[in-house]
């Protein structure tokens, strides 16, 4: 049986799609951005100005580079913890947190994303369909799925391979395999040596990527891309990374984090890997990232500052969206509802 | 106007709908050179390609997700299940995002999609094949169910499901798919959901079916007013959801008594939904309880006891005797 | 007697059935190691050991189809699946199996399994975190649908599921699960399965809750009692399904009023089974329509309108007063 | 990628666990029993006689040989058409006649095989279940389900077949690849060269057999079972075989079956060629295969008899079994029914 090497590019393989200097820092202060956020909302979450919510620690190469390689008018369809990909992909920071808020959807008009999922696995269909429509109404892009590696165990992971290769239409499954679904880890998952074998029993591409190598996760992408693009069909991406924060900040992983393990990923931390890599290339210093970090934590306190200042919801926002015409009954709940 | 039977009429709708924008898509197992195990979408492989008559894998989540997919993505797809009983593996995409998917994109997204799937007893299939499994479907914002009970209503509806920009799953009575032929116009037309039939006029009591039941209801109020001089309004709820409270409401106030009629068990059925809307909008007209007559508290049975299990015309007379008696 | 919590009980409870019976074993996403989202199992897996509390892969189909599996073959699974929005790909299983096993195999097996599940508002969790799903469950014969509303009741029905010959599915209250403690004795009990319980006896009228909306209820009854003089008899649905229709009846055709609570969706919800049941059983006693005060016909909303979709205590009041004022 | 060759042993192969002569002369005579089976009750339906029934005309060895290989205290899980399956583990002939008379379950006491599974896929999970209840109460035994190319598709067959890779326990998904799932050539159910290498996705053992090769069968099956019984784990099976008949009596096969199609697997008609093995070895001659078709003919024509002289169905049968303990409601319905 194949092995499924990792590809890492930072190390200096040049067989991969690479990514210019001014893209890999474009990448690079958009993780410096995720980072800030995702710092921001976990202490706006213990003041009890959001709620639970998902930070991407750790995953920001994963997160943003392979976003970064998608085209704007590619779908994406997101998990609950992709936030960092729904911003470059063009969703205002805004939503997100009004998404954190309780208050959203994780949607804006104009964006071609699909709400965050919640329920796991359940949005590669999703993607596949999309897939399916581009290629029927002749729109040369693509829609890829961001989801974890514990969604590989739900029978949705598995039919949405399976049509996609039936299908061989341009989807891109992207999974972050980060190594731990809350408490599970990926070796509780699956017997699979591998998440990127289970291409194989769709006969599709599976690709295993160094995730914490920004380089590598946007060359792999790129290059799935362009397969898709030009009628080679899906391909399956296991980007292996390592969730260096709690699952969301409901949870507590000293419970059942072995100890030692995250200080042994702390030398993997993909910010500090792009930060050394551009500086090696002389085009990032350590101004230039305090400044980024700078900027990025005004951009956050800025959008905090316009969430905070909107009205408070409405009850009405509650009825509204549920039909395009909303039907008597509910009207008549709604008359109800106000009256309460 | 020609006369068509159920399956033909849904058959030449699908055909016309087909023709007419290229954006529709049909998806299901078997619908392909198969033409559907009931040969509903007979011939439109041929006629429409693999790329718009779509035979998938067998996997019912899959159908109902990549349609979703496929509508967001701006085709209007048609999934086929081939039997309800087999579209449980799909009530998560139903529930957790076809439904949702408008609310939760706060309006920008909708899932411009229709799912078809008979159901019902009525031909001795094998187990799983004759489930009626509604109620469901009712208890889910922002999904809604029709059930045509002839071959023209089946067209009309179907023509506003496509057209709605809201999901609809429709439910056909497999009973009814070839139970006769009617006149069924040529044009497109539409039922507008959302709305009742009053399939008889009475003045005593309303029945209150949809699918399989209204010709049993049609049944029973035939003998109902031969032998005993009762005269029976027939309501054919055919949109479950939204429920058409106005119509089933004024019925009921004007003969002040009902009686309700599916195959789906008793308890937590859709019954009790039309019952509950029923008895608390015209309460002070009731002259004697609602009643449900339904399938019992028992998984649709093997075949052989299925006639057993399905609310006869006889049932229905029964109750509707003793609502009658009831002062 | 010790005081506790409703989580505390529960926990508890699993360890004495856990450490009376060997074929007692635990399933689920998280149980482990975490103990489970809501620390329900905590500490099991160094108590009982990893062949009998299972940290499953994620996947509720195979939570529950594989405990199916394990029943019929002598063990006593308890399933817990980590909050009720997440357990529609398992109703497939639930629907076509858990529940069909004994009437399939003409009593010959049974589904001797347990699936716990958080539900409901109240924690500000995010979407699809909230779900009140019973009317799903509530429409499948074959499986029985218990909620307690304290945590006596909350371990007094799990002993009774965990010994019960058919498959039962216990919705735990989020919101209850830490919201005060009561005394809960330490040896093992048991509250029938299908038994409703009246919280507090009155005189005017019937309010009838479950879960989360029993404590409701309550408070509702004490302003109405302090501020009107209303008498308000308080009714724990408790078993879902079965049903008990003759303390909700009786109680009905006391007060000659009923008022339902319950967080799920309007239409189609439970709430419209028990409506029915007493529309018809407690007619001639009724002195006004009842009503429901539940969810609105929306999905489950993000958190910030979570208060406005909950029903309250004032609104509990304000539509018994409505139909107290009726006449 | 690894290949996974079709193993098959009448041809010579001796590298397989064998069957003795007796073994396979009781293999043969059940296909007998198995096609003559069919035969009868196709004619039954097209009287009217008995119900929509799923014959395994051409899939006779896949049925019966890997039957043979278990040991009648291992649970079998089967579909809709393993009554041949079923018929070798101990259900009496009569209860499959009463299935497809609509009139019971096809269950028999203390037969250790689940009731036919007519959702396609869902009693995967409940063999993975049996498993893990056999090695928990310390019982040498296995557990087996028996599936279609078609179920391959489903989720419950990926769920079923990670949940038995990561526990490790003594299951074997036996699937029957007939080329067919009703109109649905194999070919459209996966783009996956063969449904053995879906075993990677798992991590678990792939074996792809020639499922018109009792012999074979009988080999990989038993190899399996002893895999499983050391702890060695799941193991997946793809028996290549062709289903000769319609896909129930309610389906016409002439609507979507390549002309020809057909008459190129009359030459791998297992009954034909297990006769030619064995008569090969002079164990079996013209009279004893005339002998026992008459035999088997006789056998099901008296079952039949004996259950068309059975009482009708009684209404309280319908109720009786739904609880152990019929609830009140139940009840009042029951004697509301039997009132009418
Ligand atoms: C269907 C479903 N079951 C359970 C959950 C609860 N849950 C939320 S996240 C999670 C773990 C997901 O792990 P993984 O797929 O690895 O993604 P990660 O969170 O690590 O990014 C679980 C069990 C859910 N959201 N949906
Ligand atoms: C969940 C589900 N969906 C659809 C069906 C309808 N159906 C019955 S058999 C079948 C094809 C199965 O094909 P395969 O798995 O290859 O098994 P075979 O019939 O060829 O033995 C289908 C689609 C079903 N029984 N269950
Ligand atoms: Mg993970
Ligand atoms: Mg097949």
């Amino acid at each position: 049986m194949a092995t499924w090497p990792m590809i890492s590019v930072m190390g200096g393989d040049t067989s991969h799609v690479s990514c210019t200097d001014e893209e890999a820092l474009r990448i690079y202060q958009d993780m410096v951005v995720l980072r800030a956020f995702d710092e921001k909302t976990l202490t706006l979450q213990r003041q009890g100005r959001v709620g639970t919510f998902a930070p991407s620690l750790g995953q920001e190469a994963a997160e943003i580079a392979s976003a970064h390689a998608l085209e704007p008018m590619d779908w994406i369809a997101p998990s609950y913890r992709d936030h960092g990909a729904l911003y470059v992909h063009g969703l205002p920071l805004d939503q997100v947190i009004l998404f954190a808020m309780g208050r959203s959807g994780s949607y804006a008009a104009g964006v071609r994303a699909l709400p965050s999922s919640i329920p796991i696995a359940t949005h590669l269909l999703h993607a596949v369909g999309l897939a399916y429509a581009l290629r029927q109404r002749a729109e040369p892009q693509v829609a890829m799925a961001y989801f974890g590696d514990g969604a590989t165990s739900e029978g949705d992971f598995h039919e949405a391979l399976n049509f996609a290769g039936v299908w061989q239409v341009p989807v891109i499954f992207f999974c972050q395999n980060n190594g731990w679904a809350i408490s599970t880890a990926v070796s509780h998952q699956t017997h699979s040596e591998t998440l990127a074998q289970k291409a194989v029993a769709y006969g599709i591409e599976g690709i295993r990527v160094d995730g914490n190598d920004a380089l590598a996760v946007y060359g792999v992408v790129r290059e799935a891309r362009e397969r898709a693009t030009e009628g080679g069909g899906p391909t399956l991406i296991e980007a292996v990374t390592y969730r260096m924060g709690p699952h969301t900040t409901a949870d507590d992983p000293t419970r059942y984090r072995p100890s030692g393990e995250l200080e042994g990923h702390r030398a993997q931390d993909p910010l500090i890997r792009l930060g050394q890599y551009l500086a090696g290339r002389s085009i990032l210093s350590a101004e230039d990232q305090e400044r980024m970090a700078a900027d990025s934590r005004d951009r956050i306190n800025e959008a905090v500052a316009r969430v905070e200042a909107m009205d408070p919801v409405a009850v009405e926002e509650m009825f509204r969206h549920v039909y395009q015409v909303m039907p008597n009954r509910l009207a008549r709940e709604l008359r109800d509802w106000g009256a309460n | 106007m020609p006369e068509k039977n159920m399956v033909e009429a849904i058959h030449d709708t699908l055909d016309l709908l087909m023709a007419q924008d290229e954006s529709v898509v049909m998806m299901g197992e078997d619908i392909g050179v198969n033409g559907g195990v009931f040969r509903v979408t007979d011939k439109m492989l041929s006629k429409y390609g693999a790329a718009r008559v779509i035979d998938t894998p067998l996997a019912e989540s899959a159908i109902v997700g990549t349609a979703l997919g496929m509508a967001v993505g701006g085709l209007r797809p048609i999934c086929e299940i081939q039997f309800l009983g087999f579209l449980y593996p799909a009530l998560d995409q139903l529930i957790s995002h076809v439904s949702r998917i408008r609310d939760r994109s706060a309006g920008h997204l909708g899932a411009k999609m229709v799912v078809r799937a008979p159901y019902g007893g009525g031909i001795r299939a094998p187990e799983q094949h004759a489930d009626s499994a509604e109620a469901y479907l009712t208890h889910i914002p922002g999904l809604k169910v029709v059930v045509p009970s002839s071959a023209a209503d089946a067209k009309g509806i179907l023509v506003s499901a496509v057209e709605d920009d809201d999901p609809v799953i429709i439910l056909e009575p497999i009973r009814l798919y070839r139970m006769g032929r009617e006149q069924v116009p040529e044009q497109l037309y539409r039922v507008p959901l959302g709305t009742a039939r009053i399939v008889q006029e009475g003045t005593d009591i309303s029945v209150i079916a949809y699918g399989a039941m209204v010709p049993v209801a049609q049944e029973a109020a035939r003998n109902l007013q031969r032998e005993q001089g009762v005269s029976v309004e027939v309501v054919d709820v055919r949109s479950l959801s939204p429920l058409d409270e106005e119509t089933l409401v004024a019925s009921v106030r004007k003969t002040g008594r009902a009686v309700i009629v599916h195959e789906a068990p008793l308890t937590g059925g859709f019954g009790a939904e039309i019952m509950a809307t029923v008895s608390e909008q015209a309460f002070w007209w009731l002259k004697a309880p609602v009643q449900r007559v339904t399938g019992p508290d028992v998984p649709f049975p093997p075949y052989a006891w299925e006639d057993w299990y399905v609310p006869s015309a006889a049932r229905v007379q029964r109750v509707v005797s003793q609502v009658m008696a009831e002062e």
